[in-house]
């Protein structure tokens, strides 16, 4: 059995690819908020949940987003399909948000709405809230991008048959530096006729390096 | 698929330093939660589970002379510690040896050292060092772990994903031991996070009890040990035999309504591990004591068919202790199996979720071959594994 | 401006039918529940509050759930796609269930499960929740199918911008007779290129009328 | 696009059988929820909202006599003649004929005839009168009404969602006059559902009251006319300028967590009226009183924008009505506007929702120029309608 990459997305820098392809690019932002709103503005999604979310879940989010419009995922059995993601900083920025609030006792007010950011893997709840998604989920922390930290782990998924489908892929966004890779992985035998929109990439830590740098 | 054994394990908690030190207190129903007054962590007194200061920097002198270390006690952050001893109070025992290439580490944390943002602890350390990355380095380079560490952060569940993660390389063979720990510390952050929830007890918590009225706080590590070698074990080892996780796909910050994620979770476990209801010899929940965690959990065990299973939450003795959680309640779980214990679900007194569960309101020793253990967390996490008995 | 169908599901007599192929048909069942089985295990998704849910719900979440699988919702604003449903029978088949369960006060064993399938639009909340859609929903009755009752319904939608596109149709079962026609109706100028499993059938009466009668 | 006005209403409760009887008895805070022992409802006593039927029956006689009709009384169901008493009352002072080919006739009900089911009511009517459509056909035959009814089905928002189909029908000229009729009866059948479900209060139900426990069930119907002839009006009539609906896609018997998808309608409405919170004079809303219900309500008031605006429930009066609710709640709503009222949340003592809604606690008047109603139900369903009064 083996498995192949069949969408995919990248955000750095100052673009937003889709299966290899620029959707939007913005040179001229500061922040990571003024960079992302514009966008997901245009993808008119009526998803007000969005404006609630912690940087580093919107980060996740909308290259979820992006890699959902080239599968359709009612073809899915939803709880057979994994999310594996991983990044350096965990949910350090928004650390850093709930910090300050408790900071000066004079002004303490923490707040439930930041503090349930605090954990990385709510990016992950946000992902599957928005597209259903019931199966394997893991969130993993590493200094770097590692390629084979994130195949070791979807792989295993597929050996042991835990999973049909599985989104994996690193989210690191902290105080404006941001990345977001996110590859739809699957067997290489899934019917394509039914999804034309899809590439196929065989799914490797190599791959996955090659994805990552071109991003 | 190679068989997955338990080798070796260790507790660190208000109950003790040890694994037997942590049965014998729960064995004998004593209640790690106290009363603490501590400014530092919260203004007002609230019951905690805390591991003694004292005891932890005697412990660590002694582990730093064992090893041969020279560096300063002052060099390790507290859940540094807490990592160390664990580690080493695991491997003393047993022949595997972090250094081999066939040994993989994984650690489970939530916030790893979060108190370093802290004002007070500003300049005490590397500002790197609240990535938990770092912090897992630290506590690699300390015993030389030949890989660096699997590293899990997923809220709850952390420290079954990382015995999941852990029992699915070593079964495939891509390891052959590994050394799986998990911890957490208490600090301001993670307790001013939950109190805006309105979520802590202002008693100790009463985890399926009609009068639960939220959770309570602990801090600690375990370790498991695991290998795929069973020459290295004397008896008849404990086995994980099964394995899964799911998401409920509903709410970040609040339990499934249903509870059929958890219970998907349970039972591809129980699939996994070719096991039916009537196999299973207790549960092991996560048994937080909210009022809709408990509720989802009764769902769960119902829809799992595993009603007639008795089932317990170790939360009444220690509290929550996040990353900790998954591994030293599995320890736990794996002790038992070998005692062949049923422990008391303190704070259980009248029942208080809409499905009959069987709670376990009295610690009475009964044969049994297996454990499941299941978590849920932030994000709308669940988890399951199950432990058996290697029959001898 | 104007609509198009461009996926629609049938299921009648025996068989199964999406954009007006055959997916599954059977000529010996006696039940509707030995009926929809099979093809629910068939489909393979995964989705055990099927099994939950009453007859009318399960007729109306598989019908919707073919026309999904010809339509890539993560391409659509789901705060504006719109349900509007309709049948003859309303829940009376689940309400004959629920009475059963008060008639005698010796065996009265009212149960939630049952009752709260005693409405005939909770077939409409199974469908939204699976599909996460949030836009403008109504569940209306009459004697026969009536298209003009829908087509009009639905047609208002979209002149008061209500809606960027609609699931419509007929979903009526009564003790084992079923029926149900769903429609995916949306402006006729919506880019096709991404979505190549569609159809496009302009929306009218007169449409619904001829698939209701090849149904 | 035309201006859609409201010619003409009635209301039949347990507060009377005309408008003017139930805006007088809310005017003075008069309840018409009663302590009932009927065991053909329900075996114990409950709080209930039930019409008189000693004077139902005089005024059905009274309406058949002044209609010319020659039908026994006995030949029509409970429900029917709630409909029939109801839409004669709100026509008779109009000059809006049903045979007029221009008139749309919407009716709304969840369960219609239902108590024909129950073993005591068999062979007294024939079994197809059970089919919501049937029903409507005797009421639409009764008088002569030229179209076959519209009929929505839509658990507890169908009341509006029966206002805001005739609104847009006659906002683009489909139609150029619409009556729309609400009613529910109460029987043991949706009694002893609610029941099962635990959501029926012992006590008058308290929306929005820390001490709410859920709802109080009641019967009734309401009818609106609408018109987009303006001629046909004295005064300055009240008219309604945006409606929508949405759903939670989260729990079938259990409201949004969040209270976004109610918002969300809440928001569509007002921007099709091009209005802003600061136009609203008071939100009449669903409050059912349960626990989760109420608290949806104030998330998606705040969400909204619109904690400033004064806030009741009519719940608390006559209880929950079902199909009826939504267009009687709506004739109080038209005539407060028109009356310049702010009525009292009846059974509201203690603020007991997540956020700082304005209920209205006394009865006053007060200036305002806008209602926006709402409504959510089983299914997930919510649905928000506005009415502005025509400055003259």
């Amino acid at each position: 059995m083996s498995q192949s990459i069949t969408a995919y997305s990248q955000i750095r820098s100052s673009c937003i690819k889709v299966n290899g392809s620029i959707e939007y690019c913005d040179e001229n932002f500061i922040t990571f908020a003024e960079f992302i709103k514009p966008f997901f503005k245009h993808l008119n999604l009526g998803y007000p949940k969005f404006y609630k979310m912690d940087p580093l879940s919107k980060l996740g989010f909308i290259a979820a987003e992006l890699v959902f419009r080239k599968i359709n995922i009612a073809l899915y059995d939803r709880n057979r399909v994994g999310i594996v993601l991983a990044n350096a900083s965990s949910s350090l920025d928004t650390d850093l948000a709930h910090q300050r609030t408790i900071d000066n006792r004079s002004q303490y007010f923490p707040s439930p709405s930041v503090f349930v950011y605090t954990l990385p893997n709510i990016m992950i709840g946000e992902i599957c809230i928005r597209h259903q998604l019931k199966g394997e989920n893991g969130f993993l922390i590493s200094e770097k991008f590692d390629s084979l930290l994130l195949f070791n782990y979807v792989n295993e998924l597929f050996q042991h048959h835990r999973v049909d489908a599985c989104l994996t892929g690193w989210v690191d966004l902290l105080q404006e530096r941001f990345e977001a890779l996110l590859l739809f992985v699957e067997p290489t035998t899934k019917a394509p006729a039914e999804e034309p929109l899809k590439v196929s990439i065989p799914f490797s830590a190599e791959a996955m390096d090659t994805l990552y740098k071109i991003t | 698929m190679k068989e997955v054994y338990i080798a070796g394990d260790n507790i660190i908690s208000s109950l003790g330093f040890t694994t037997t030190a942590n049965m014998d207190a729960l064995r004998s129903g004593q209640i790690g939660l106290n009363l603490v007054t501590d400014p530092t962590l919260f203004p007002s007194p609230l019951p905690l589970s805390l591991v003694d200061t004292g005891v932890l920097e005697e412990q660590f002198r002694e582990v730093l002379t064992l090893r041969g270390k020279t560096d300063s006690p002052q060099s390790f952050t507290r859940l540094e510690k807490f990592f160390i001893i664990s580690i080493h109070s695991a491997l003393a025992p047993l022949p595997i040896v972090p250094e081999d290439t066939g040994t993989l580490f994984v650690l489970s944390t939530t916030k790893g050292n979060i108190e370093l943002l802290e004002v007070r602890n500003k300049n005490q350390f590397d500002s790197r060092r609240v990535f938990l990355w770092e912090m897992a380095h630290v506590v690699r380079d300390f015993f030389g772990f030949a890989h660096p560490p699997l590293i899990v952060s997923n809220a709850c569940i952390s420290g079954i994903v990382a015995l999941v993660v852990a029992f699915r390389y070593l079964r495939t063979g891509m390891y052959e031991h590994a050394v799986v720990s998990g911890g957490d510390i208490l600090s301001e952050f993670v307790i001013s996070g939950f109190q805006s929830f309105q979520s802590l007890s202002p008693t100790p918590c009463r985890p399926y009890d009609a009068g639960r009225d939220g959770l309570s706080l602990g801090e600690g590590a375990g370790t498991m040990v695991l290998t795929t070698d069973r020459r290295l074990l004397k008896g008849a080892p404990v086995r994980i035999t099964g394995a899964a996780t799911s998401n409920d796909a509903n709410h970040i910050s609040g339990p499934s309504r249903t509870g059929e994620e958890l219970s998907l979770a349970m039972l591809e476990a129980m699939k996994e591990a070719a096991l039916s209801p009537a196999d299973i010899g207790f549960i092991n929940a996560h048994g937080t004591a909210t009022p809709f965690n408990d509720e989802m959990e009764s769902k769960s065990i119902a829809l799992a068919g595993l009603l007639d299973v008795p089932v317990n939450s170790l939360k009444g003795y220690w509290g929550h202790t996040l990353g900790a959680a998954g591994v030293i309640e599995s320890v736990v779980a794996v002790h038992a199996l070998e005692d062949q214990l049923l422990i008391r679900s303190a704070g259980f007194e009248t029942p208080g979720v809409p499905h009959p569960i069987r709670v376990i309101s009295e610690t009475v020793e009964q044969p049994m071959n297996s454990c499941l253990k299941t978590a849920s967390g932030f994000g709308g996490c669940n988890a399951a594994i199950l432990f058996e008995r290697t029959i001898p």
